[in-house]
């Protein structure tokens, strides 16, 4: 039973507040890269979650088997995901696209490469849980207002700073640089992209990257919060960053932070208000991405398919 | 062209990096590996009145003749009744039809299958499992534990698939004809596969399921894992003889059979300890986050926080228990009795109390052999699924040896009247339905180990 | 400057250009006039590497480009404007601009071009932060235009500036042709507005089903009675 | 590219030795050992990839799959242990509570495109499991569906092979004869080409519907089946990687014909049950070795195969020999259609209403006024000529009056009938045939069939009759044919019906086009450029032909810029720029006409 008290008590009410609000920064960070391979290419990448399950156990191996400090996890995990990803593009992604296939064909062996990467790590690493050293965060929360008042955990600090640090330097390679710029040429036209005197296919290498690097900060990142590494973690998060990313309209930076975070405070708010809500948390996540779907195909924030050349 | 070959040196690398991360994990795994349980089973204390009443003594160590045993045993067992005193007799005439040899009639190699989860998500378990049978049967056979016969133990993969746990059961079966199964891991095969046993008439002995509804499939299908039922009521008394708490908070991952059955028997027993549950919030596998139900349930001031949920989750939500501001201890399912919970909770995982069928800790003198023989074997500690399927292992060879046959119904019998038999698990006994009997153990987390909970 | 030579290009199994040749010499305006469906915008799209012709020859400058990648081509100076623009309309206009300079790495002279060319067209200016999306059909002719100059150049493709253009908005777009090749970058430019085309340039060639009919000084093209029959049919 | 096809040559002999050699393992395993539940196995699945090939053959992804297979299971384990029906009566019911909620389900996700429709779908199976482990009362929730949740298995555990057998050898019985209908015509019609099928009078939003609810429908059977076999289900067997591994069969397997997903299912079914007999699990790296393949198979398969490993279209062709007594030339499909007769002339009756009439049409696409308040009126019997500049709007009038695009304001008369707003299929059905600019026959299939979708609409069959072999059926697929080949005679096509349309050179594919919109026997047909892409003399037999049309009573509009056909041909020409009507008027005063002279040439 939700008490009445509960429902009109200012502390409990911030408090999911900045719960939800971090709950969703997960979400988004996964979902950051995901949108961005999409938006640019055009390609569902479900082998996204495997990049973020290996760029955890990379992150792992750094910091658990050769004692580095988080900054070289973090940075190491980042290249490797970018590594992960043009090893990608080169192998699933680029036969596909020169030959002008069914627009769902990457989609597919996306899959195929995912079921791959998970067999691998399973073979490598065994479906065992590994944990990240712990001291690497202080489990002691911030309070404000007294410890009766609203708690930040440093994790959740982390969590959604980095996803605000991330979309915001996102925003800023894809707006403000040349790279960006023909990036955003690329998944306008490529053929116009192309008569600019861009490269195209180093352009989707490049995306491919920068998507990996996503997947890795995800991947140490959310590693971290959960200390629970294993090689289905990436399955575990991949429905739910795919609603995300629908919510956020496909391929908006934007739409898939603030996709994120509004999932993460409803999911939240569902849970804190409703009696038995937490039985329900799953669910809301796909009736949302079905509710959208339908009646905005492009999702909430998206933009218009027809611009699409 | 250019371009190709630095993004060629681009894959080059990543390979190379996958590579090695590949090697460097393997070699992590031996040194690093925790154990950590999760899924099926559970311990208990219920049992101990079970063990009373089937105070029968006999039987269990005895080296008696084959006939005699098992007619011994039968009797004990005031349950089983015209079924097993058959099964005695063929079981003697398969014995007398066997060798010459005057104390034991078997000899030779004597087939055991056993079904483990090896590949998948759920292959820790299955190898922890494996690792435990294992080392049992190569003790059984160096310590001629079975005179001149030997077992030998055919070991496969169910994948954690239903469909493949009952291709690999008809295969152990029909084609390796062996003649009893420990295993399979999970319940959820255990469900599907163990008709196939029971139609067969082979006994199959589980050892990590804890599911309901395991043993009423049939009167050949054993488990040597104490189901929730029995190792909750004990924990929770426990816990409500030394905290006398009036209110208690439960959370539980509502998307596995296990945790789910496990969240229904600590509500029943906080009824019945007259403990008022004030919430039960669910959550799923996979989920980074649990401070909304935490923070839900600190609002109901709580006395005690009882969570069902397998390791994976139960760290976090320890840790964010103590976050949010819960101080008040923890109570957790069998998911809990690992010790990557105060490895990796640190000072959160203080004073959480788990119910078990078996810790590390234990002064069982059994076990302590067994942890000492495991570690050197594996190079490892063991965990709870080790030392039930190693306890497994070892009732299924008593069985055969009391049976003096390898008559997979005399087998069945004679594992059915195993009363108060010294394992790894304490003293054991199997009581009418076919589930373990032992008392389980209530463990608290203290100065970074296990301690027992008194 | 550029030659062409034997060309031909297929669309899967039909031959959307058979066999032709022709040369643009260096600061000159040369035109491609032909109906729809003749097979232009086909010839263009094979010089600036996006189709791949199959059989013939490019040159440019003196090098074989048939078989270089767009990105190269542009780089050895020869920018096309596309036929419907493929302006970039989510970018702004200054960004559009900026993009055309992507071969370039010279930063200075780059803004300096960009001030250049708003000098050129005021509207641009005007408009440098709006999206390119919204801008008007022949304001985003211009912006087409003028991104393909920041390229710098040496010879620059344009493929149906008029089309789809209001009379006096063709008049200025042709003037800024003009213009650009009077300072010193050859054009190529391919038409169907036959008569704006032979207006400005100094050679034509007449294209029809693929193949080039007739060819000639502008003024001998139209003289000709070819040009009507091309389009209008011999009646 | 050729790399490519090579590899895919290899790809596929690999994939097919691969099966050969895991099937002798098989067959040698399964005479030592009869284990049925392998078989059972892989029939079970092999059902689930013809569910998957149903809505893959029409073009859709969907991850349903393994939603509908938790409804099926879910439903008939309900009725089998808690209602107490027997597995015979739950497995109808099953499939009827699948199609209904298929129907529900796709009725407005089938509006989404692709990425869109699969995610939607993955959707779905997630929330299909959400509710079973939300509903413990009626399915035992997350401890599923058991001994202990009330399903007792000598209830459940009612599935055996010949059910399997039997249940498949009637799916195939479905399938053979549906992929001869006019229904499994119109399926791949839609997946090669939704636009060109619509615009051939079928109704693509039903014929989706109708693929995704026997998907569903098959699916369930399948969850059914699975249900009683395993006797112990919970939410667990139903999640997305279930979804991938049905999708793989159908991948793997192929997608254009229904063997393709049975092959798919066998393989991946088969090869980890030879692996596990060949290698044991004593090796560990072996028990990750099919999920390995799988993925490898699914990714090469993807790149190298596509379409999957069996793709029999180019054997199929083969199979139809055509002999000469069944061409005719004039017999109709049905009676009120009036039969083609060659030569004779159908002169309009001087007074009648103009046949097609446009009023003050205009459309607009993102403030750009692509077609811009047009009127005119086509008399019957007349050839029209279409031209303009580019860029002035020709083709989007044509879609306008095609239905694929709707006008913001105006009206559209076909024979003083209102047709603006309709769907294409519809407007195909009133009687407007058209070709496109761009090619888009059905590259599948024969020339022949291609000519026979156009028939779609005037053959009164359904499944039933198609199933049933009603000889309603067996007659108007005769008749169709007839009426085809027929059609192809008078094009000068008839050597090449029994080639894939794909095959054929550019002009003759544009014949193909234009015979196929003439087998809707339309009263006005829409020609898009139908001379590109010919040459000289492939055009003047193309300009005659357009004659024969008009001589036989047809109104034919022609958009075309070899200007000499059109003044040739065209009774009245039409001029556009910048989407307005600028003429009307006789092949000889247009060429005169100032303003279409400066809309070419540019002003003087």
């Amino acid at each position: 039973m939700v008490d009445a008290s509960l429902l009109t008590n200012p502390v409990y009410l911030l408090q999911n507040l900045v719960d939800g609000l971090a709950r969703g920064a997960v979400y988004a960070v996964f979902a950051l890269g995901f949108t961005l391979i999409f938006g640019v290419l055009d390609i569902v990448n479900l082998a996204h979650a495997s990049t973020f399950m290996w760029c955890a156990f990379a992150g792992w191996v750094v910091m658990s088997l050769l004692n580095m400090p988080l900054i070289v996890g973090l940075l190491a995990s980042m290249l490797f995901g970018g590594l992960v990803a043009v090893v990608l593009e080169f192998v699933a992604f680029r036969p596909l696209r020169q030959e002008g296939a069914e627009r769902l064909s990457p989609m597919i062996s996306s899959i195929g490469v995912s079921i791959i990467m998970v067999s691998l790590a399973e073979a490598a690493f065994s479906a065992q849980t590994k944990k990240f050293p712990s001291g690497v965060l202080d489990p002691k929360p911030l309070y404000i207002g007294g410890t009766d008042g609203v708690r930040v955990s440093w994790g959740q600090l982390l969590i959604v700073v980095v996803s605000i640090v991330l979309m915001v330097a996102l925003g800023y390679l894809i707006r403000r640089t040349r790279t960006g710029m023909a990036i955003r040429a690329v998944a306008y036209s490529q053929r116009a992209a192309r008569l600019l005197g861009i490269n195209v296919n180093r352009v989707v290498v490049i995306t491919f990257f920068v998507g990996g690097v996503l997947a890795g900060a995800a991947g140490i990142l959310i590693g971290l919060l959960t200390n629970n590494i294993s090689p289905s973690m990436g399955s575990d998060i991949e429905l739910r960053g795919l609603a995300v990313v629908i919510l956020g309209g496909l391929g908006n930076i934007e739409g898939a932070v603030v996709g994120g975070l509004l999932l993460g405070l409803v999911e939240t708010f569902t849970i804190a208000y409703f009696d038995q809500g937490s039985d329900y948390k799953d669910a809301i996540a796909f009736i949302i991405l079905f509710l959208i779907l339908l009646i905005r195909p492009n999702g909430l924030f998206g933009r218009q398919e027809a611009n699409r050349a | 062209m250019k371009k190709g070959r630095v993004s060629t040196r681009f894959s080059f690398l990543a390979v190379l990096a996958m590579f090695s991360m590949t090697l460097l994990g393997a070699c992590g795994d031996n040194t690093a590996t925790v154990p950590a349980p999760t899924t099926a089973v559970l311990p208990t204390t219920a049992a101990a009145s079970g063990a009373t009443t089937a105070a029968s003594t006999t039987a269990a160590a005895s080296g008696a003749t084959t006939a005699a045993a098992g007619a011994t045993t039968a009797a004990a067992s005031g349950a089983t009744t015209a079924a097993s005193t058959t099964a005695a007799a063929s079981g003697a005439t398969t014995a007398a039809g066997g060798t010459s040899a005057a104390a034991s009639a078997l000899t030779g190699q004597i087939k055991i299958g056993a079904i483990a989860t090896l590949t998948g998500n759920n292959s820790p378990f299955g190898i922890a499992i494996k690792n435990g049978f294992d080392l049992a049967v190569e003790e059984l056979n160096n310590n001629k534990y079975l005179g001149d016969a030997t077992i030998q133990l055919v070991t496969l993969d169910d994948k954690g698939d239903k469909q493949e746990g009952i291709s690999v059961m008809t295969k152990l079966l029909d084609q390796e004809k062996v003649v009893a199964v420990l295993g399979p891991t999970l319940s959820s095969t255990a469900l599907a596969a163990d008709p196939i046993a029971q139609q067969k008439g082979i006994p199959v002995l589980g050892t990590s399921n804890t599911a309901n509804g395991i043993t009423e499939m049939g009167n050949f299908v054993f488990r040597d894992s104490l189901p929730e039922a029995s190792v909750i009521p004990g924990a929770v008394a426990a816990v409500s003889a030394k905290l006398k708490p009036k209110k208690a908070a439960m959370m539980y991952e509502s998307t596995n059979e296990f945790t789910k059955s496990a969240d229904d028997v600590f509500k029943a027993e906080l009824q019945k300890n007259g403990i008022t549950l004030t919430g039960n919030e669910a959550y799923s596998k996979g989920d980074t986050d649990f401070r909304t139900q935490l923070n839900k349930l600190k609002a109901t001031s709580p006395d005690l926080l009882i969570v069902s949920g397998l390791i994976g989750e139960a760290v976090p939500i320890v840790q964010q228990a103590r976050e949010v501001g819960i101080t008040q201890p923890i109570l957790g399912g069998n998911g809990f009795n690992t010790p990557a919970i105060y490895q990796q909770g640190k000072e959160a995982a203080e004073g959480v109390i788990v119910g078990s069928a078996w810790f590390l800790g234990s002064t069982n003198p059994k076990s302590q052999a067994f942890v000492a023989a495991y570690k050197k074997k594996y190079n490892t500690d063991p965990d709870q699924f080790s030392a039930q399927a190693y306890a497994g292992a070892y009732l299924m060879a008593t069985a055969i040896k009391n049976a003096n046959s390898t008559d997979p119904k005399a087998i069945r019998d004679a594992l059915a009247s195993i009363k108060n038999f010294d394992s790894v698990l304490g003293t054991f006994s199997f009581d009418a339905n076919r589930n373990p009997v032992h008392n389980p153990v209530v463990v608290v987390v203290k100065g970074g180990k296990f301690e027992l909970y008194q | 400057m550029l030659e062409v030579a034997n060309l031909s290009v297929n669309y899967g199994s039909i031959e959307a250009v058979r066999d032709i040749s022709f040369q643009v010499p260096e600061g000159k305006i040369v035109t491609l006039i032909g109906a729809n469906g003749a097979g232009k915008t086909t010839t263009l799209s094979s010089i600036s590497g996006l189709l791949r012709p199959g059989r013939g020859k490019i040159i440019f400058q003196g090098q074989d480009i048939t078989r270089w990648p767009t990105d190269q081509i542009v780089r050895a100076g020869l920018a096309q404007v596309a036929e419907g623009r493929a302006i970039l309309s989510p970018l702004t206009v200054a960004e559009n601009l900026e993009l055309g300079a992507f071969v370039r790495r010279d930063r200075a002279a780059i803004r300096q071009d960009i001030d250049r060319i708003y000098g050129q067209f005021p509207r641009l200016a005007e408009r440098r932060s709006q999206l390119a999306g919204s801008l008007s059909g022949g304001e985003q002719q211009m912006l087409a235009i003028g991104r393909a100059l920041m390229a710098q150049p040496k010879m620059l493709l344009l493929d149906e500036p008029s089309m789809g253009l209001a009379p006096i908005i063709i008049n200025q777009v042709f003037e800024i042709i003009r213009q650009i090749n009077e300072q010193g970058t050859t054009v190529l430019l391919v038409e169907q507005n036959a008569n704006k085309a032979l207006k400005i340039a100094d050679y034509a060639y007449v294209m029809e089903s693929g193949r080039v009919t007739f060819q000639g000084t502008a003024e001998e093209v139209r003289s000709s009675t070819h040009v009507v029959e091309a389009f209008l049919g011999k009646g | 590219m050729r790399t490519k096809r090579t590899v895919g040559v290899y790809l596929r002999y690999i994939l097919y030795g691969l099966l050969a050699v895991s099937l002798a393992a098989y067959a040698i395993y399964f005479t030592q050992n009869p284990n049925v539940n392998d078989l059972n196995r892989f029939l079970i699945n092999a059902i689930l990839g013809l569910s998957i090939f149903v809505t893959l053959n029409t073009g859709l992804l969907s991850l349903a799959n393994a939603g509908f297979m938790a409804i099926g299971a879910y439903s008939s384990a309900i009725l089998v242990a808690k209602v107490g029906l027997p597995l015979f009566l739950s497995l109808p019911l099953a499939m009827l509570i699948c199609g209904i909620v298929g129907l529900l389900i796709g009725l407005p996700v089938l509006r989404l495109t692709d990425v869109y429709l699969a995610i939607s779908t993955l959707g779905f199976g997630e929330i299909v499991r959400v509710i079973i482990v939300t509903t413990p009362d009626l399915t035992g929730g997350a401890t599923g569906a058991n001994l202990s949740t009330g399903f007792p298995f000598e209830r459940m555990r009612q599935t055996e092979t010949w059910m399997l057998v039997l249940f498949l050898a009637f799916l195939i019985y479905l399938f053979y004869w549906l992929d001869r209908s006019k229904t499994g015509r119109a399926l791949r019609a839609i997946r090669q080409n939704s636009g060109a099928a619509a615009t051939m009078g079928i109704n693509v939003v039903y014929y989706r519907n109708l693929a995704f609810v026997m998907s569903a429908v098959i699916a369930g059977a399948a969850g059914v089946f699975y249900a009683h076999q395993i006797g112990s289900i919970d939410n667990n067997d139903f999640r997305f990687s279930k979804a991938v591994d049905i999708l793989s069969y159908g991948v793997l397997g192929g997608t254009t014909h229904w063997f393709g997903p049975i092959l798919g299912a066998g393989l991946l079914t088969v090869l980890p049950v030879s692996l596990r007999e060949v290698f044991g699990t004593s090796v560990a790296f072996f028990t990750q070795l099919p999920v390995i393949i799988n993925g490898l198979a699914l990714l090469l398969v993807v790149i190298f195969l596509p379409g999957g490993l069996f793709q029999p279209s180019r054997y199929r062709h083969k199979e139809m020999p055509i002999n000469e007594a069944e061409i005719a030339d004039d017999v109709a499909v049905s009676k009120e259609s009036p039969p083609l007769v060659e030569g004779e002339a159908v002169g309009p009756p001087a007074d009648a209403l103009p046949l097609l009439e446009l009023h003050d049409v205009t459309r607009t696409f993102g403030g750009i006024t692509a077609v811009d308040n047009i009127s005119f009126g086509i008399p019957q019997g007349i050839i029209c000529g279409l031209i303009g500049p580019n860029g002035s709007g020709k083709t989007t009038l044509l879609n306008l009056i095609t239905g694929i695009y709707h006008p913001n304001r105006g009206r559209i008369l076909l024979s003083g009938r209102d047709i603006t707003g309709l769907p294409p299929h519809l407007i195909a059905k009133l009687g407007i045939g058209r070709t496109y600019q761009n090619i888009r026959l059905f590259n599948d299939m024969t020339v022949l069939e291609n000519v026979v979708v156009g028939h779609h609409a005037r053959i009164k069959t359904n499944l039933f009759t198609t199933w049933l072999r009603l000889p309603q059926e067996r007659r108007q697929e005769a008749l169709a044919r007839q009426e085809a080949l027929g059609l192809l005679k008078r094009l000068g096509l008839l050597g090449f019906a029994s080639q894939p349309a794909s095959k054929l050179s550019y002009g003759d594919q544009r014949r193909v086009e234009i015979a196929r919109a003439l087998a809707l026997h339309p009263a006005l047909l829409l020609l898009d450029e139908p001379a590109a892409g010919m040459n000289d003399v492939e055009t003047a037999l193309l300009a005659e032909f357009i004659l024969t049309l008009k001589r036989q009573g047809y109104t034919v509009v022609v958009i075309e810029h070899h200007i000499d056909l059109i003044m040739q041909v065209s009774n009245e020409i039409i001029v556009l720029n910048f989407g307005k009507k600028i003429a009307q008027d006789v092949p000889v005063e247009v060429q005169q006409n100032a303003q279409v002279v400066e809309a070419y040439f540019g002003q003087e």
